[in-house]
């Protein structure tokens, strides 16, 4: 079965070459010890990727009001049980068919289940990189984060059920069929489209769904009246700087486990440009807040971080240090300017969703072509506009079945009230006095 | 002199405050409240059980004014707050004996306003 | 009996209780308000919007006392409060038709003080 | 017309809404405060140092009412909120010059109630 | 001396080779970098139970009043010291005191304090797979686990000094004399009893002193009035969720840890088993309480992620994929059956230890001899009961002498106060108007 | 390129010989599978160190009013990524910049940027102990811990731009070049100062620097008003809850990453110390709050276990078990009775940050020399002074610098209104109603 890894390495030890390291990884066959390694890396990696949910759940619930908490705290802890079941279910094997190398496949399913094959070897599974159930659970873990991202930019409106349905179909069939593509070994990987750890593959694909959501359900009351923008402001900023640090935390599971070994050099250097990108994705948010805004903004700098993130994600692996401060500067400047930008348009996206995942998840997969003399900026922007358009169809027609159904917003008075009370009949703070005039 | 005292929707607020400076009304104090009256509470459920929540999230102004001011706060109030819908909420008024600036120490009806 | 209602800033408040405590008033009830008047608001930024707060913190102090005790209530909540700035606040006096004491179901006179 | 104002203990709350129901009345509004009167304070302690705490949690209730329920009202708040312990609270009852109801305009009377 | 992992081992070893995958782990000597791996993964997994206490605390926290939050933090940051200082002081040794192999054994104590021995080679203490130290540590981060889940179903009125007695005695003495029976090597081992990461032996074992001591100290005022259910709701239900994600990450080590070695295979099995069986907790909660109570109830999917993963903890290493589903699902269905019955029964468990960890223990060890072949149902009924009764015994005796004694419960007006004033002088909220009228 | 290894390196293994274990580190060159769990355990103890920043951005806004905590968060999310950037522009090269061996280096710099050499090797770089970018990444995290302990102490009336300015120049040069007379090989190490992980080089560095912050700003208004103590709460003891435990957490990768190695004997050791003295720091300081303060205090209790990190620190390495435990409950007293002493001294400190890492890092630096027959108290005693000197100049020249320019302290009306407002024009917890009346 060709797994991700496959398609992944020749350009890890590309890079490992290219810094003067060459050695044990092109071995026949590794070690029982390396193999453990390997697999103990990818295990670590999978634990952090896994703590993004509550960086995501906290980071949502901190930006939005404390009526609707409940609601937001609920769907990040249903989205990780959904997103770990279908992909047990379907999503695994629709990602990663094991289409024949060179086939350029758009679709293939080596059906429901979890199944290593009755002539599994855990060690050979991945040349001794990780067992079967490693990748499982890593690539498990990724799944979920596409919906997550959503359920920020849709947040304080959106019905719970209309939510759980769309957010089911979305990570259980369209982002493993259009990951297939590039991960699973599809045609765009044939093409030389380069993505090393989800820029495109999981932050835009986020994006563009929380982007069709965000135009399909409009702004939530009072946010844009009589022609102005309305501040409405997170309550507990503790709690979305918590989901910030996770988040980053989080992230050296994210791409450091895309390294899809331990590989002491191509990890660690990984780790390098992730955390130079997020510290200057900081600093750029900061200072353009600054200068816009008068005042230096927590939120901007939080979101600078994370846009610093999802900027290197594409290309961690083959830029240089010096390349990754760039993105990272430059993800912070987008990412200021994207969120007041999409506030003038009327797009309503509490928690900047849209311009984190999806803008600097665009600016990241170009920047690979930019910085990085091996990869095409046309392919990239193939990749790019690939995604684009299948997920906005995909986003769309799901979420325009449910609205001709269900319905995907909330009442007026519900959503006055706030979903907290109305969805669940609970309040998240009970005993504190919280008033809201919005 | 007169103190209003009215309890509106939260959400009605900024709405109430811009009647108010339409009648050069500048002044007023503003308090959380709960209120309980013919609105319809609803029901909160908390691990298997139910508990009816009938106190609802109210705010609570206090405008203190000279008579002649009284009946336009009372219209820019209800201005501002009516949608027409049960819990639009009550104005009260009493009477106010005294009242002073406590920067300057002003008394009476100077004290109350500008 | 009158009904003694003053606005004034939060961090004054312990000084006036001080103030009180020293005219033998140990008696009084404290709510937290917010506050519109002359002094100027301030602009929050949010994510690249603006918006004007002019709804200040303010303490609501309400003590109900025999008639005798209003001017020296009032004298002691300017001495706590004042410190000669806009905002330092406002006092409302207002009759007092009863008063009872739950513990005990005094009225009047005898149930407003010790 | 009367406003009453009631300082009760926070836990009795369930209670005088209880009593107050079975005299009909069902109109009120609820705000928290902090009192300070016979009852005693305690001490709390952060970091090696102390402070003493005399603001005690309580509830304020207004219920504005027509003349013939003032009694009953005052009974009932009594009913629900004593336990006969220092604290229990107190009712002040206020002169009402007037009340509207927002909703629908209705003026004095017929506005205070259902 | 013996340890924990020389009865484990073989477990996984059958696995292992159950699944395909036999090699590595049989050599005789393991290499140096095969006993570092094996150490750091055991470190690792040391670590992520450690962030369980943190877990617990937020957890407890969240679904408690305002005005007990200090107490709660209190006795959590308290047990984390008691339970690592007193594990040093005699717990390990009583839990692991050398039992003669096949001895049967049912008191054994291997001294006080922490000695690795004359003859100590770290290599060989458990032939490459952890160091003595390791191995301490990992197994003190378990012990003080079992006194947390008593704390929180006596949260809001049982005495500071009281719990802290009771817990310092329940976790040196009783947790680890107990443990021997089966991890130690005892007459529950050798018997046939299984219980791979502690379904009972940790959570049961909780459980049950939870189960007494609720029973003991009665219900908080005002949760049962009239002969109706009167709700007192968490007044932070961020913490709990913070506390929930937590608590599951802590399970990769708990579970993760428990096979005692890095084995890839093993490792990454048990992970899988265990990520699915917390996903089905959530979906059956959510599912079951959506029915039940009308409205979806957070507290119930939090719960419900809980109750797969001790459902799951006895059997993680030998049930498949599909069973460890079904495990996760029934646990989560009973985690709300069983919150509600008990709350009929009006006994008051603010944050629903007994149905989580008692319960769903109950179930999952249960579980094993349902679902793997190779255990009988009846040893395992005998191991619950064995433990059912040694722990409310022993829990008994202990809150019975301090009920006598010092008294168990704080005074109506301190429960009224709340315990962080009563018992600590301090507030956790200082300036947020908070108001209860519990 | 000397590293900071060469030196720690003998006495680890003096250590490890010292328990019993002798073997494999020895070799002349690890296998390639040893080097790649050594590099990765070096990972795993760097996202332990990053998480740490989180802990302290928790514990200070926990421990401060809710008016400042925007700002607080602000700082800490800054000061991560001015760390990282200023520490890859100069800092790591100003700290390693490859004294000669023996020859008592005083100040050195390796150039700008990140740049691991044309002859650069992975395996080869630190004997197979952690690649260029790992050995960067690991102590780029501690470099700005330094700052953040100041961070603290300083809060609520500290100018935000002279914050930055400060900490950005504190971090960049004055922690790299002391740091540099010890870990770097200077003069320090040449005289035989112990410290094994930073009582004195991180903590010290950071509390001195705090020290001098404090007094030059003076007390939060309304701390000392009439000559009596008026203690200002803390608005979140959650949070400061949270934070403690992140930091301990943090504290396993702190200490156990600084033995540059994933021995197994070395790094569990180093663990088993870590936890005791933090435990024992617990126990220590709940015992004497109760005992002063009559009432047993939270925030006591969470300095204690920082007290005790900080104290076994310095030593975690070279004293034994009970050592390690004695020196917990020591710290944990002491931070007790330094605490309340600076307050009768007017030194508002409103996190602890001083008793904690100032005083129980002398203390944590001293202890090596009592209760390592290795060490020498006089060269401890060299060491904490030539630091304390350094680092009080230091940041009395710089705090100087910005007093007399920008000015240090924000104005009584910001102060009163709390940075949040002033310095962010935002607020932490929109729509609670937060009164205080300080
Ligand atoms: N008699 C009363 N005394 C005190 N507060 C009252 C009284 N009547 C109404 N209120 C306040 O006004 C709010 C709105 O009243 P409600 O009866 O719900 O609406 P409406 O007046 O539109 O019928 C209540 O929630 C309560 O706060
Ligand atoms: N007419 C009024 N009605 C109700 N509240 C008032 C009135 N005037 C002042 N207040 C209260 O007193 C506070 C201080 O008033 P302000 O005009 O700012 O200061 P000053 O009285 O010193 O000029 C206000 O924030 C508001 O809470
Ligand atoms: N004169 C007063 N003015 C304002 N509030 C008062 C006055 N007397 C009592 N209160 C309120 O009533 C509460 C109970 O009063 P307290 O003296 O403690 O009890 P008791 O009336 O049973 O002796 C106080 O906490 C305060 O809120």
């Amino acid at each position: 079965m060709h797994k991700r890894w496959v398609w992944t390495w020749g350009l890890v030890l590309a890079l490992c070459g290219a810094a003067g390291y060459t050695g044990y990884a092109q071995e026949q066959g590794v070690s029982d010890a390396m193999f453990t390694v390997n697999n103990t890396w990818m295990m670590v990696a999978t634990f952090l990727v896994f703590i993004m949910h509550l960086g995501f759940a906290s980071l949502e619930a901190g930006l939005t009001r404390a009526k609707n908490t409940v609601n937001i705290l609920f769907k990040n802890t249903s989205i990780i049980a959904i997103g770990l079941l279908t992909y047990a279910l379907c999503g695994f094997n629709l990602m990663y068919p094991g289409f024949e190398e060179g086939s350029a496949g758009i679709f293939g399913f080596a059906g429901f289940g979890l199944n290593p094959g009755v002539d599994y070897s855990p060690k050979a599974y991945a040349d001794g990189a990780y067992t079967y159930w490693t990748d499982f659970l890593f690539q498990g873990m990724f799944a979920a984060t596409a919906a997550t991202i959503v359920s920020g930019a849709v947040a304080e409106r959106i019905k719970l059920s209309s939510f759980l349905i769309f957010s089911t179909i979305y990570v259980a069939v369209i982002y493993p069929i259009a990951g297939s593509w590039k991960w699973g070994g599809g045609w765009l990987d044939a093409k030389g489209f380069y993505d090393f750890a989800g820029s495109t593959l999981v932050h835009s694909v986020g994006g563009w769904a929380a982007l069709v959501g965000v135009l399909m359900l409009g702004p939530r009351i009072g946010k844009y009246s009589n022609g102005s923008i309305r501040p409405i402001m997170g309550h507990n900023l503790p709690l979305a700087a918590i989901g910030v640090f996770l988040l980053w935390l989080g992230w050296f599971g994210f791409n450091g486990g895309s390294v899809l070994s331990a590989d002491p050099e191509a990890v660690s250097f990984v780790l390098v440009t992730t955390c130079l990108a997020s510290a200057a994705g900081i600093m750029a948010a900061i200072t353009t807040s600054w200068i816009v805004q008068k005042k230096p903004d927590l939120t901007m700098a939080l979101n600078g971080s994370l846009a610093g993130l999802v900027g290197i994600t594409a290309g961690a692996d083959v830029v240089s240090v010096t390349s990754a401060i760039i993105i990272g500067l430059v993800a912070g400047v987008i990412v200021v300017f994207s969120v007041i930008a999409l506030d003038k348009a009327k797009l309503d996206d509490p928690v900047g969703a849209i311009s984190v995942h999806l803008v600097c998840g665009v600016w990241g997969t170009l920047a690979v072509g930019i910085f990085s003399a091996d990869h095409s900026i046309v392919t990239q922007v193939i990749g790019i506009v690939t995604y684009g358009v299948v997920c906005v169809i995909g986003a769309g027609v799901l979420f325009g079945i449910l609205k001709a159904t269900i319905g995907l917003r909330v009442s007026e008075e519900e959503e006055i009230r706030g979903l907290d009370i109305s969805e669940h009949a609970m309040e998240s703070y009970a005993g504190f006095q919280i008033f809201s005039v919005q | 002199m007169k103190l209003i005292t009215a309890y509106i929707q939260p959400e009605r607020l900024s709405q109430v405050k811009q009647s108010l400076y339409q009648k050069e009304v500048h002044r007023m104090s503003v308090t959380n409240a709960l209120g309980c009256g013919q609105q319809k509470g609803y029901e909160e459920h908390y691990r298997g059980a139910d508990v009816e929540v009938n106190l609802l999230k109210k705010m609570r102004l206090e405008v203190a004014v000279n008579d002649e001011f009284v009946e336009p706060v009372i219209e820019a109030i209800i201005e501002g707050a009516r949608t027409g819908n049960i819990g639009d909420g009550k104005i009260f008024v009493t009477e106010l004996s005294d009242c002073v600036r406590i920067r300057t120490g002003e008394r009476g009806k100077d004290a109350i306003g500008g």
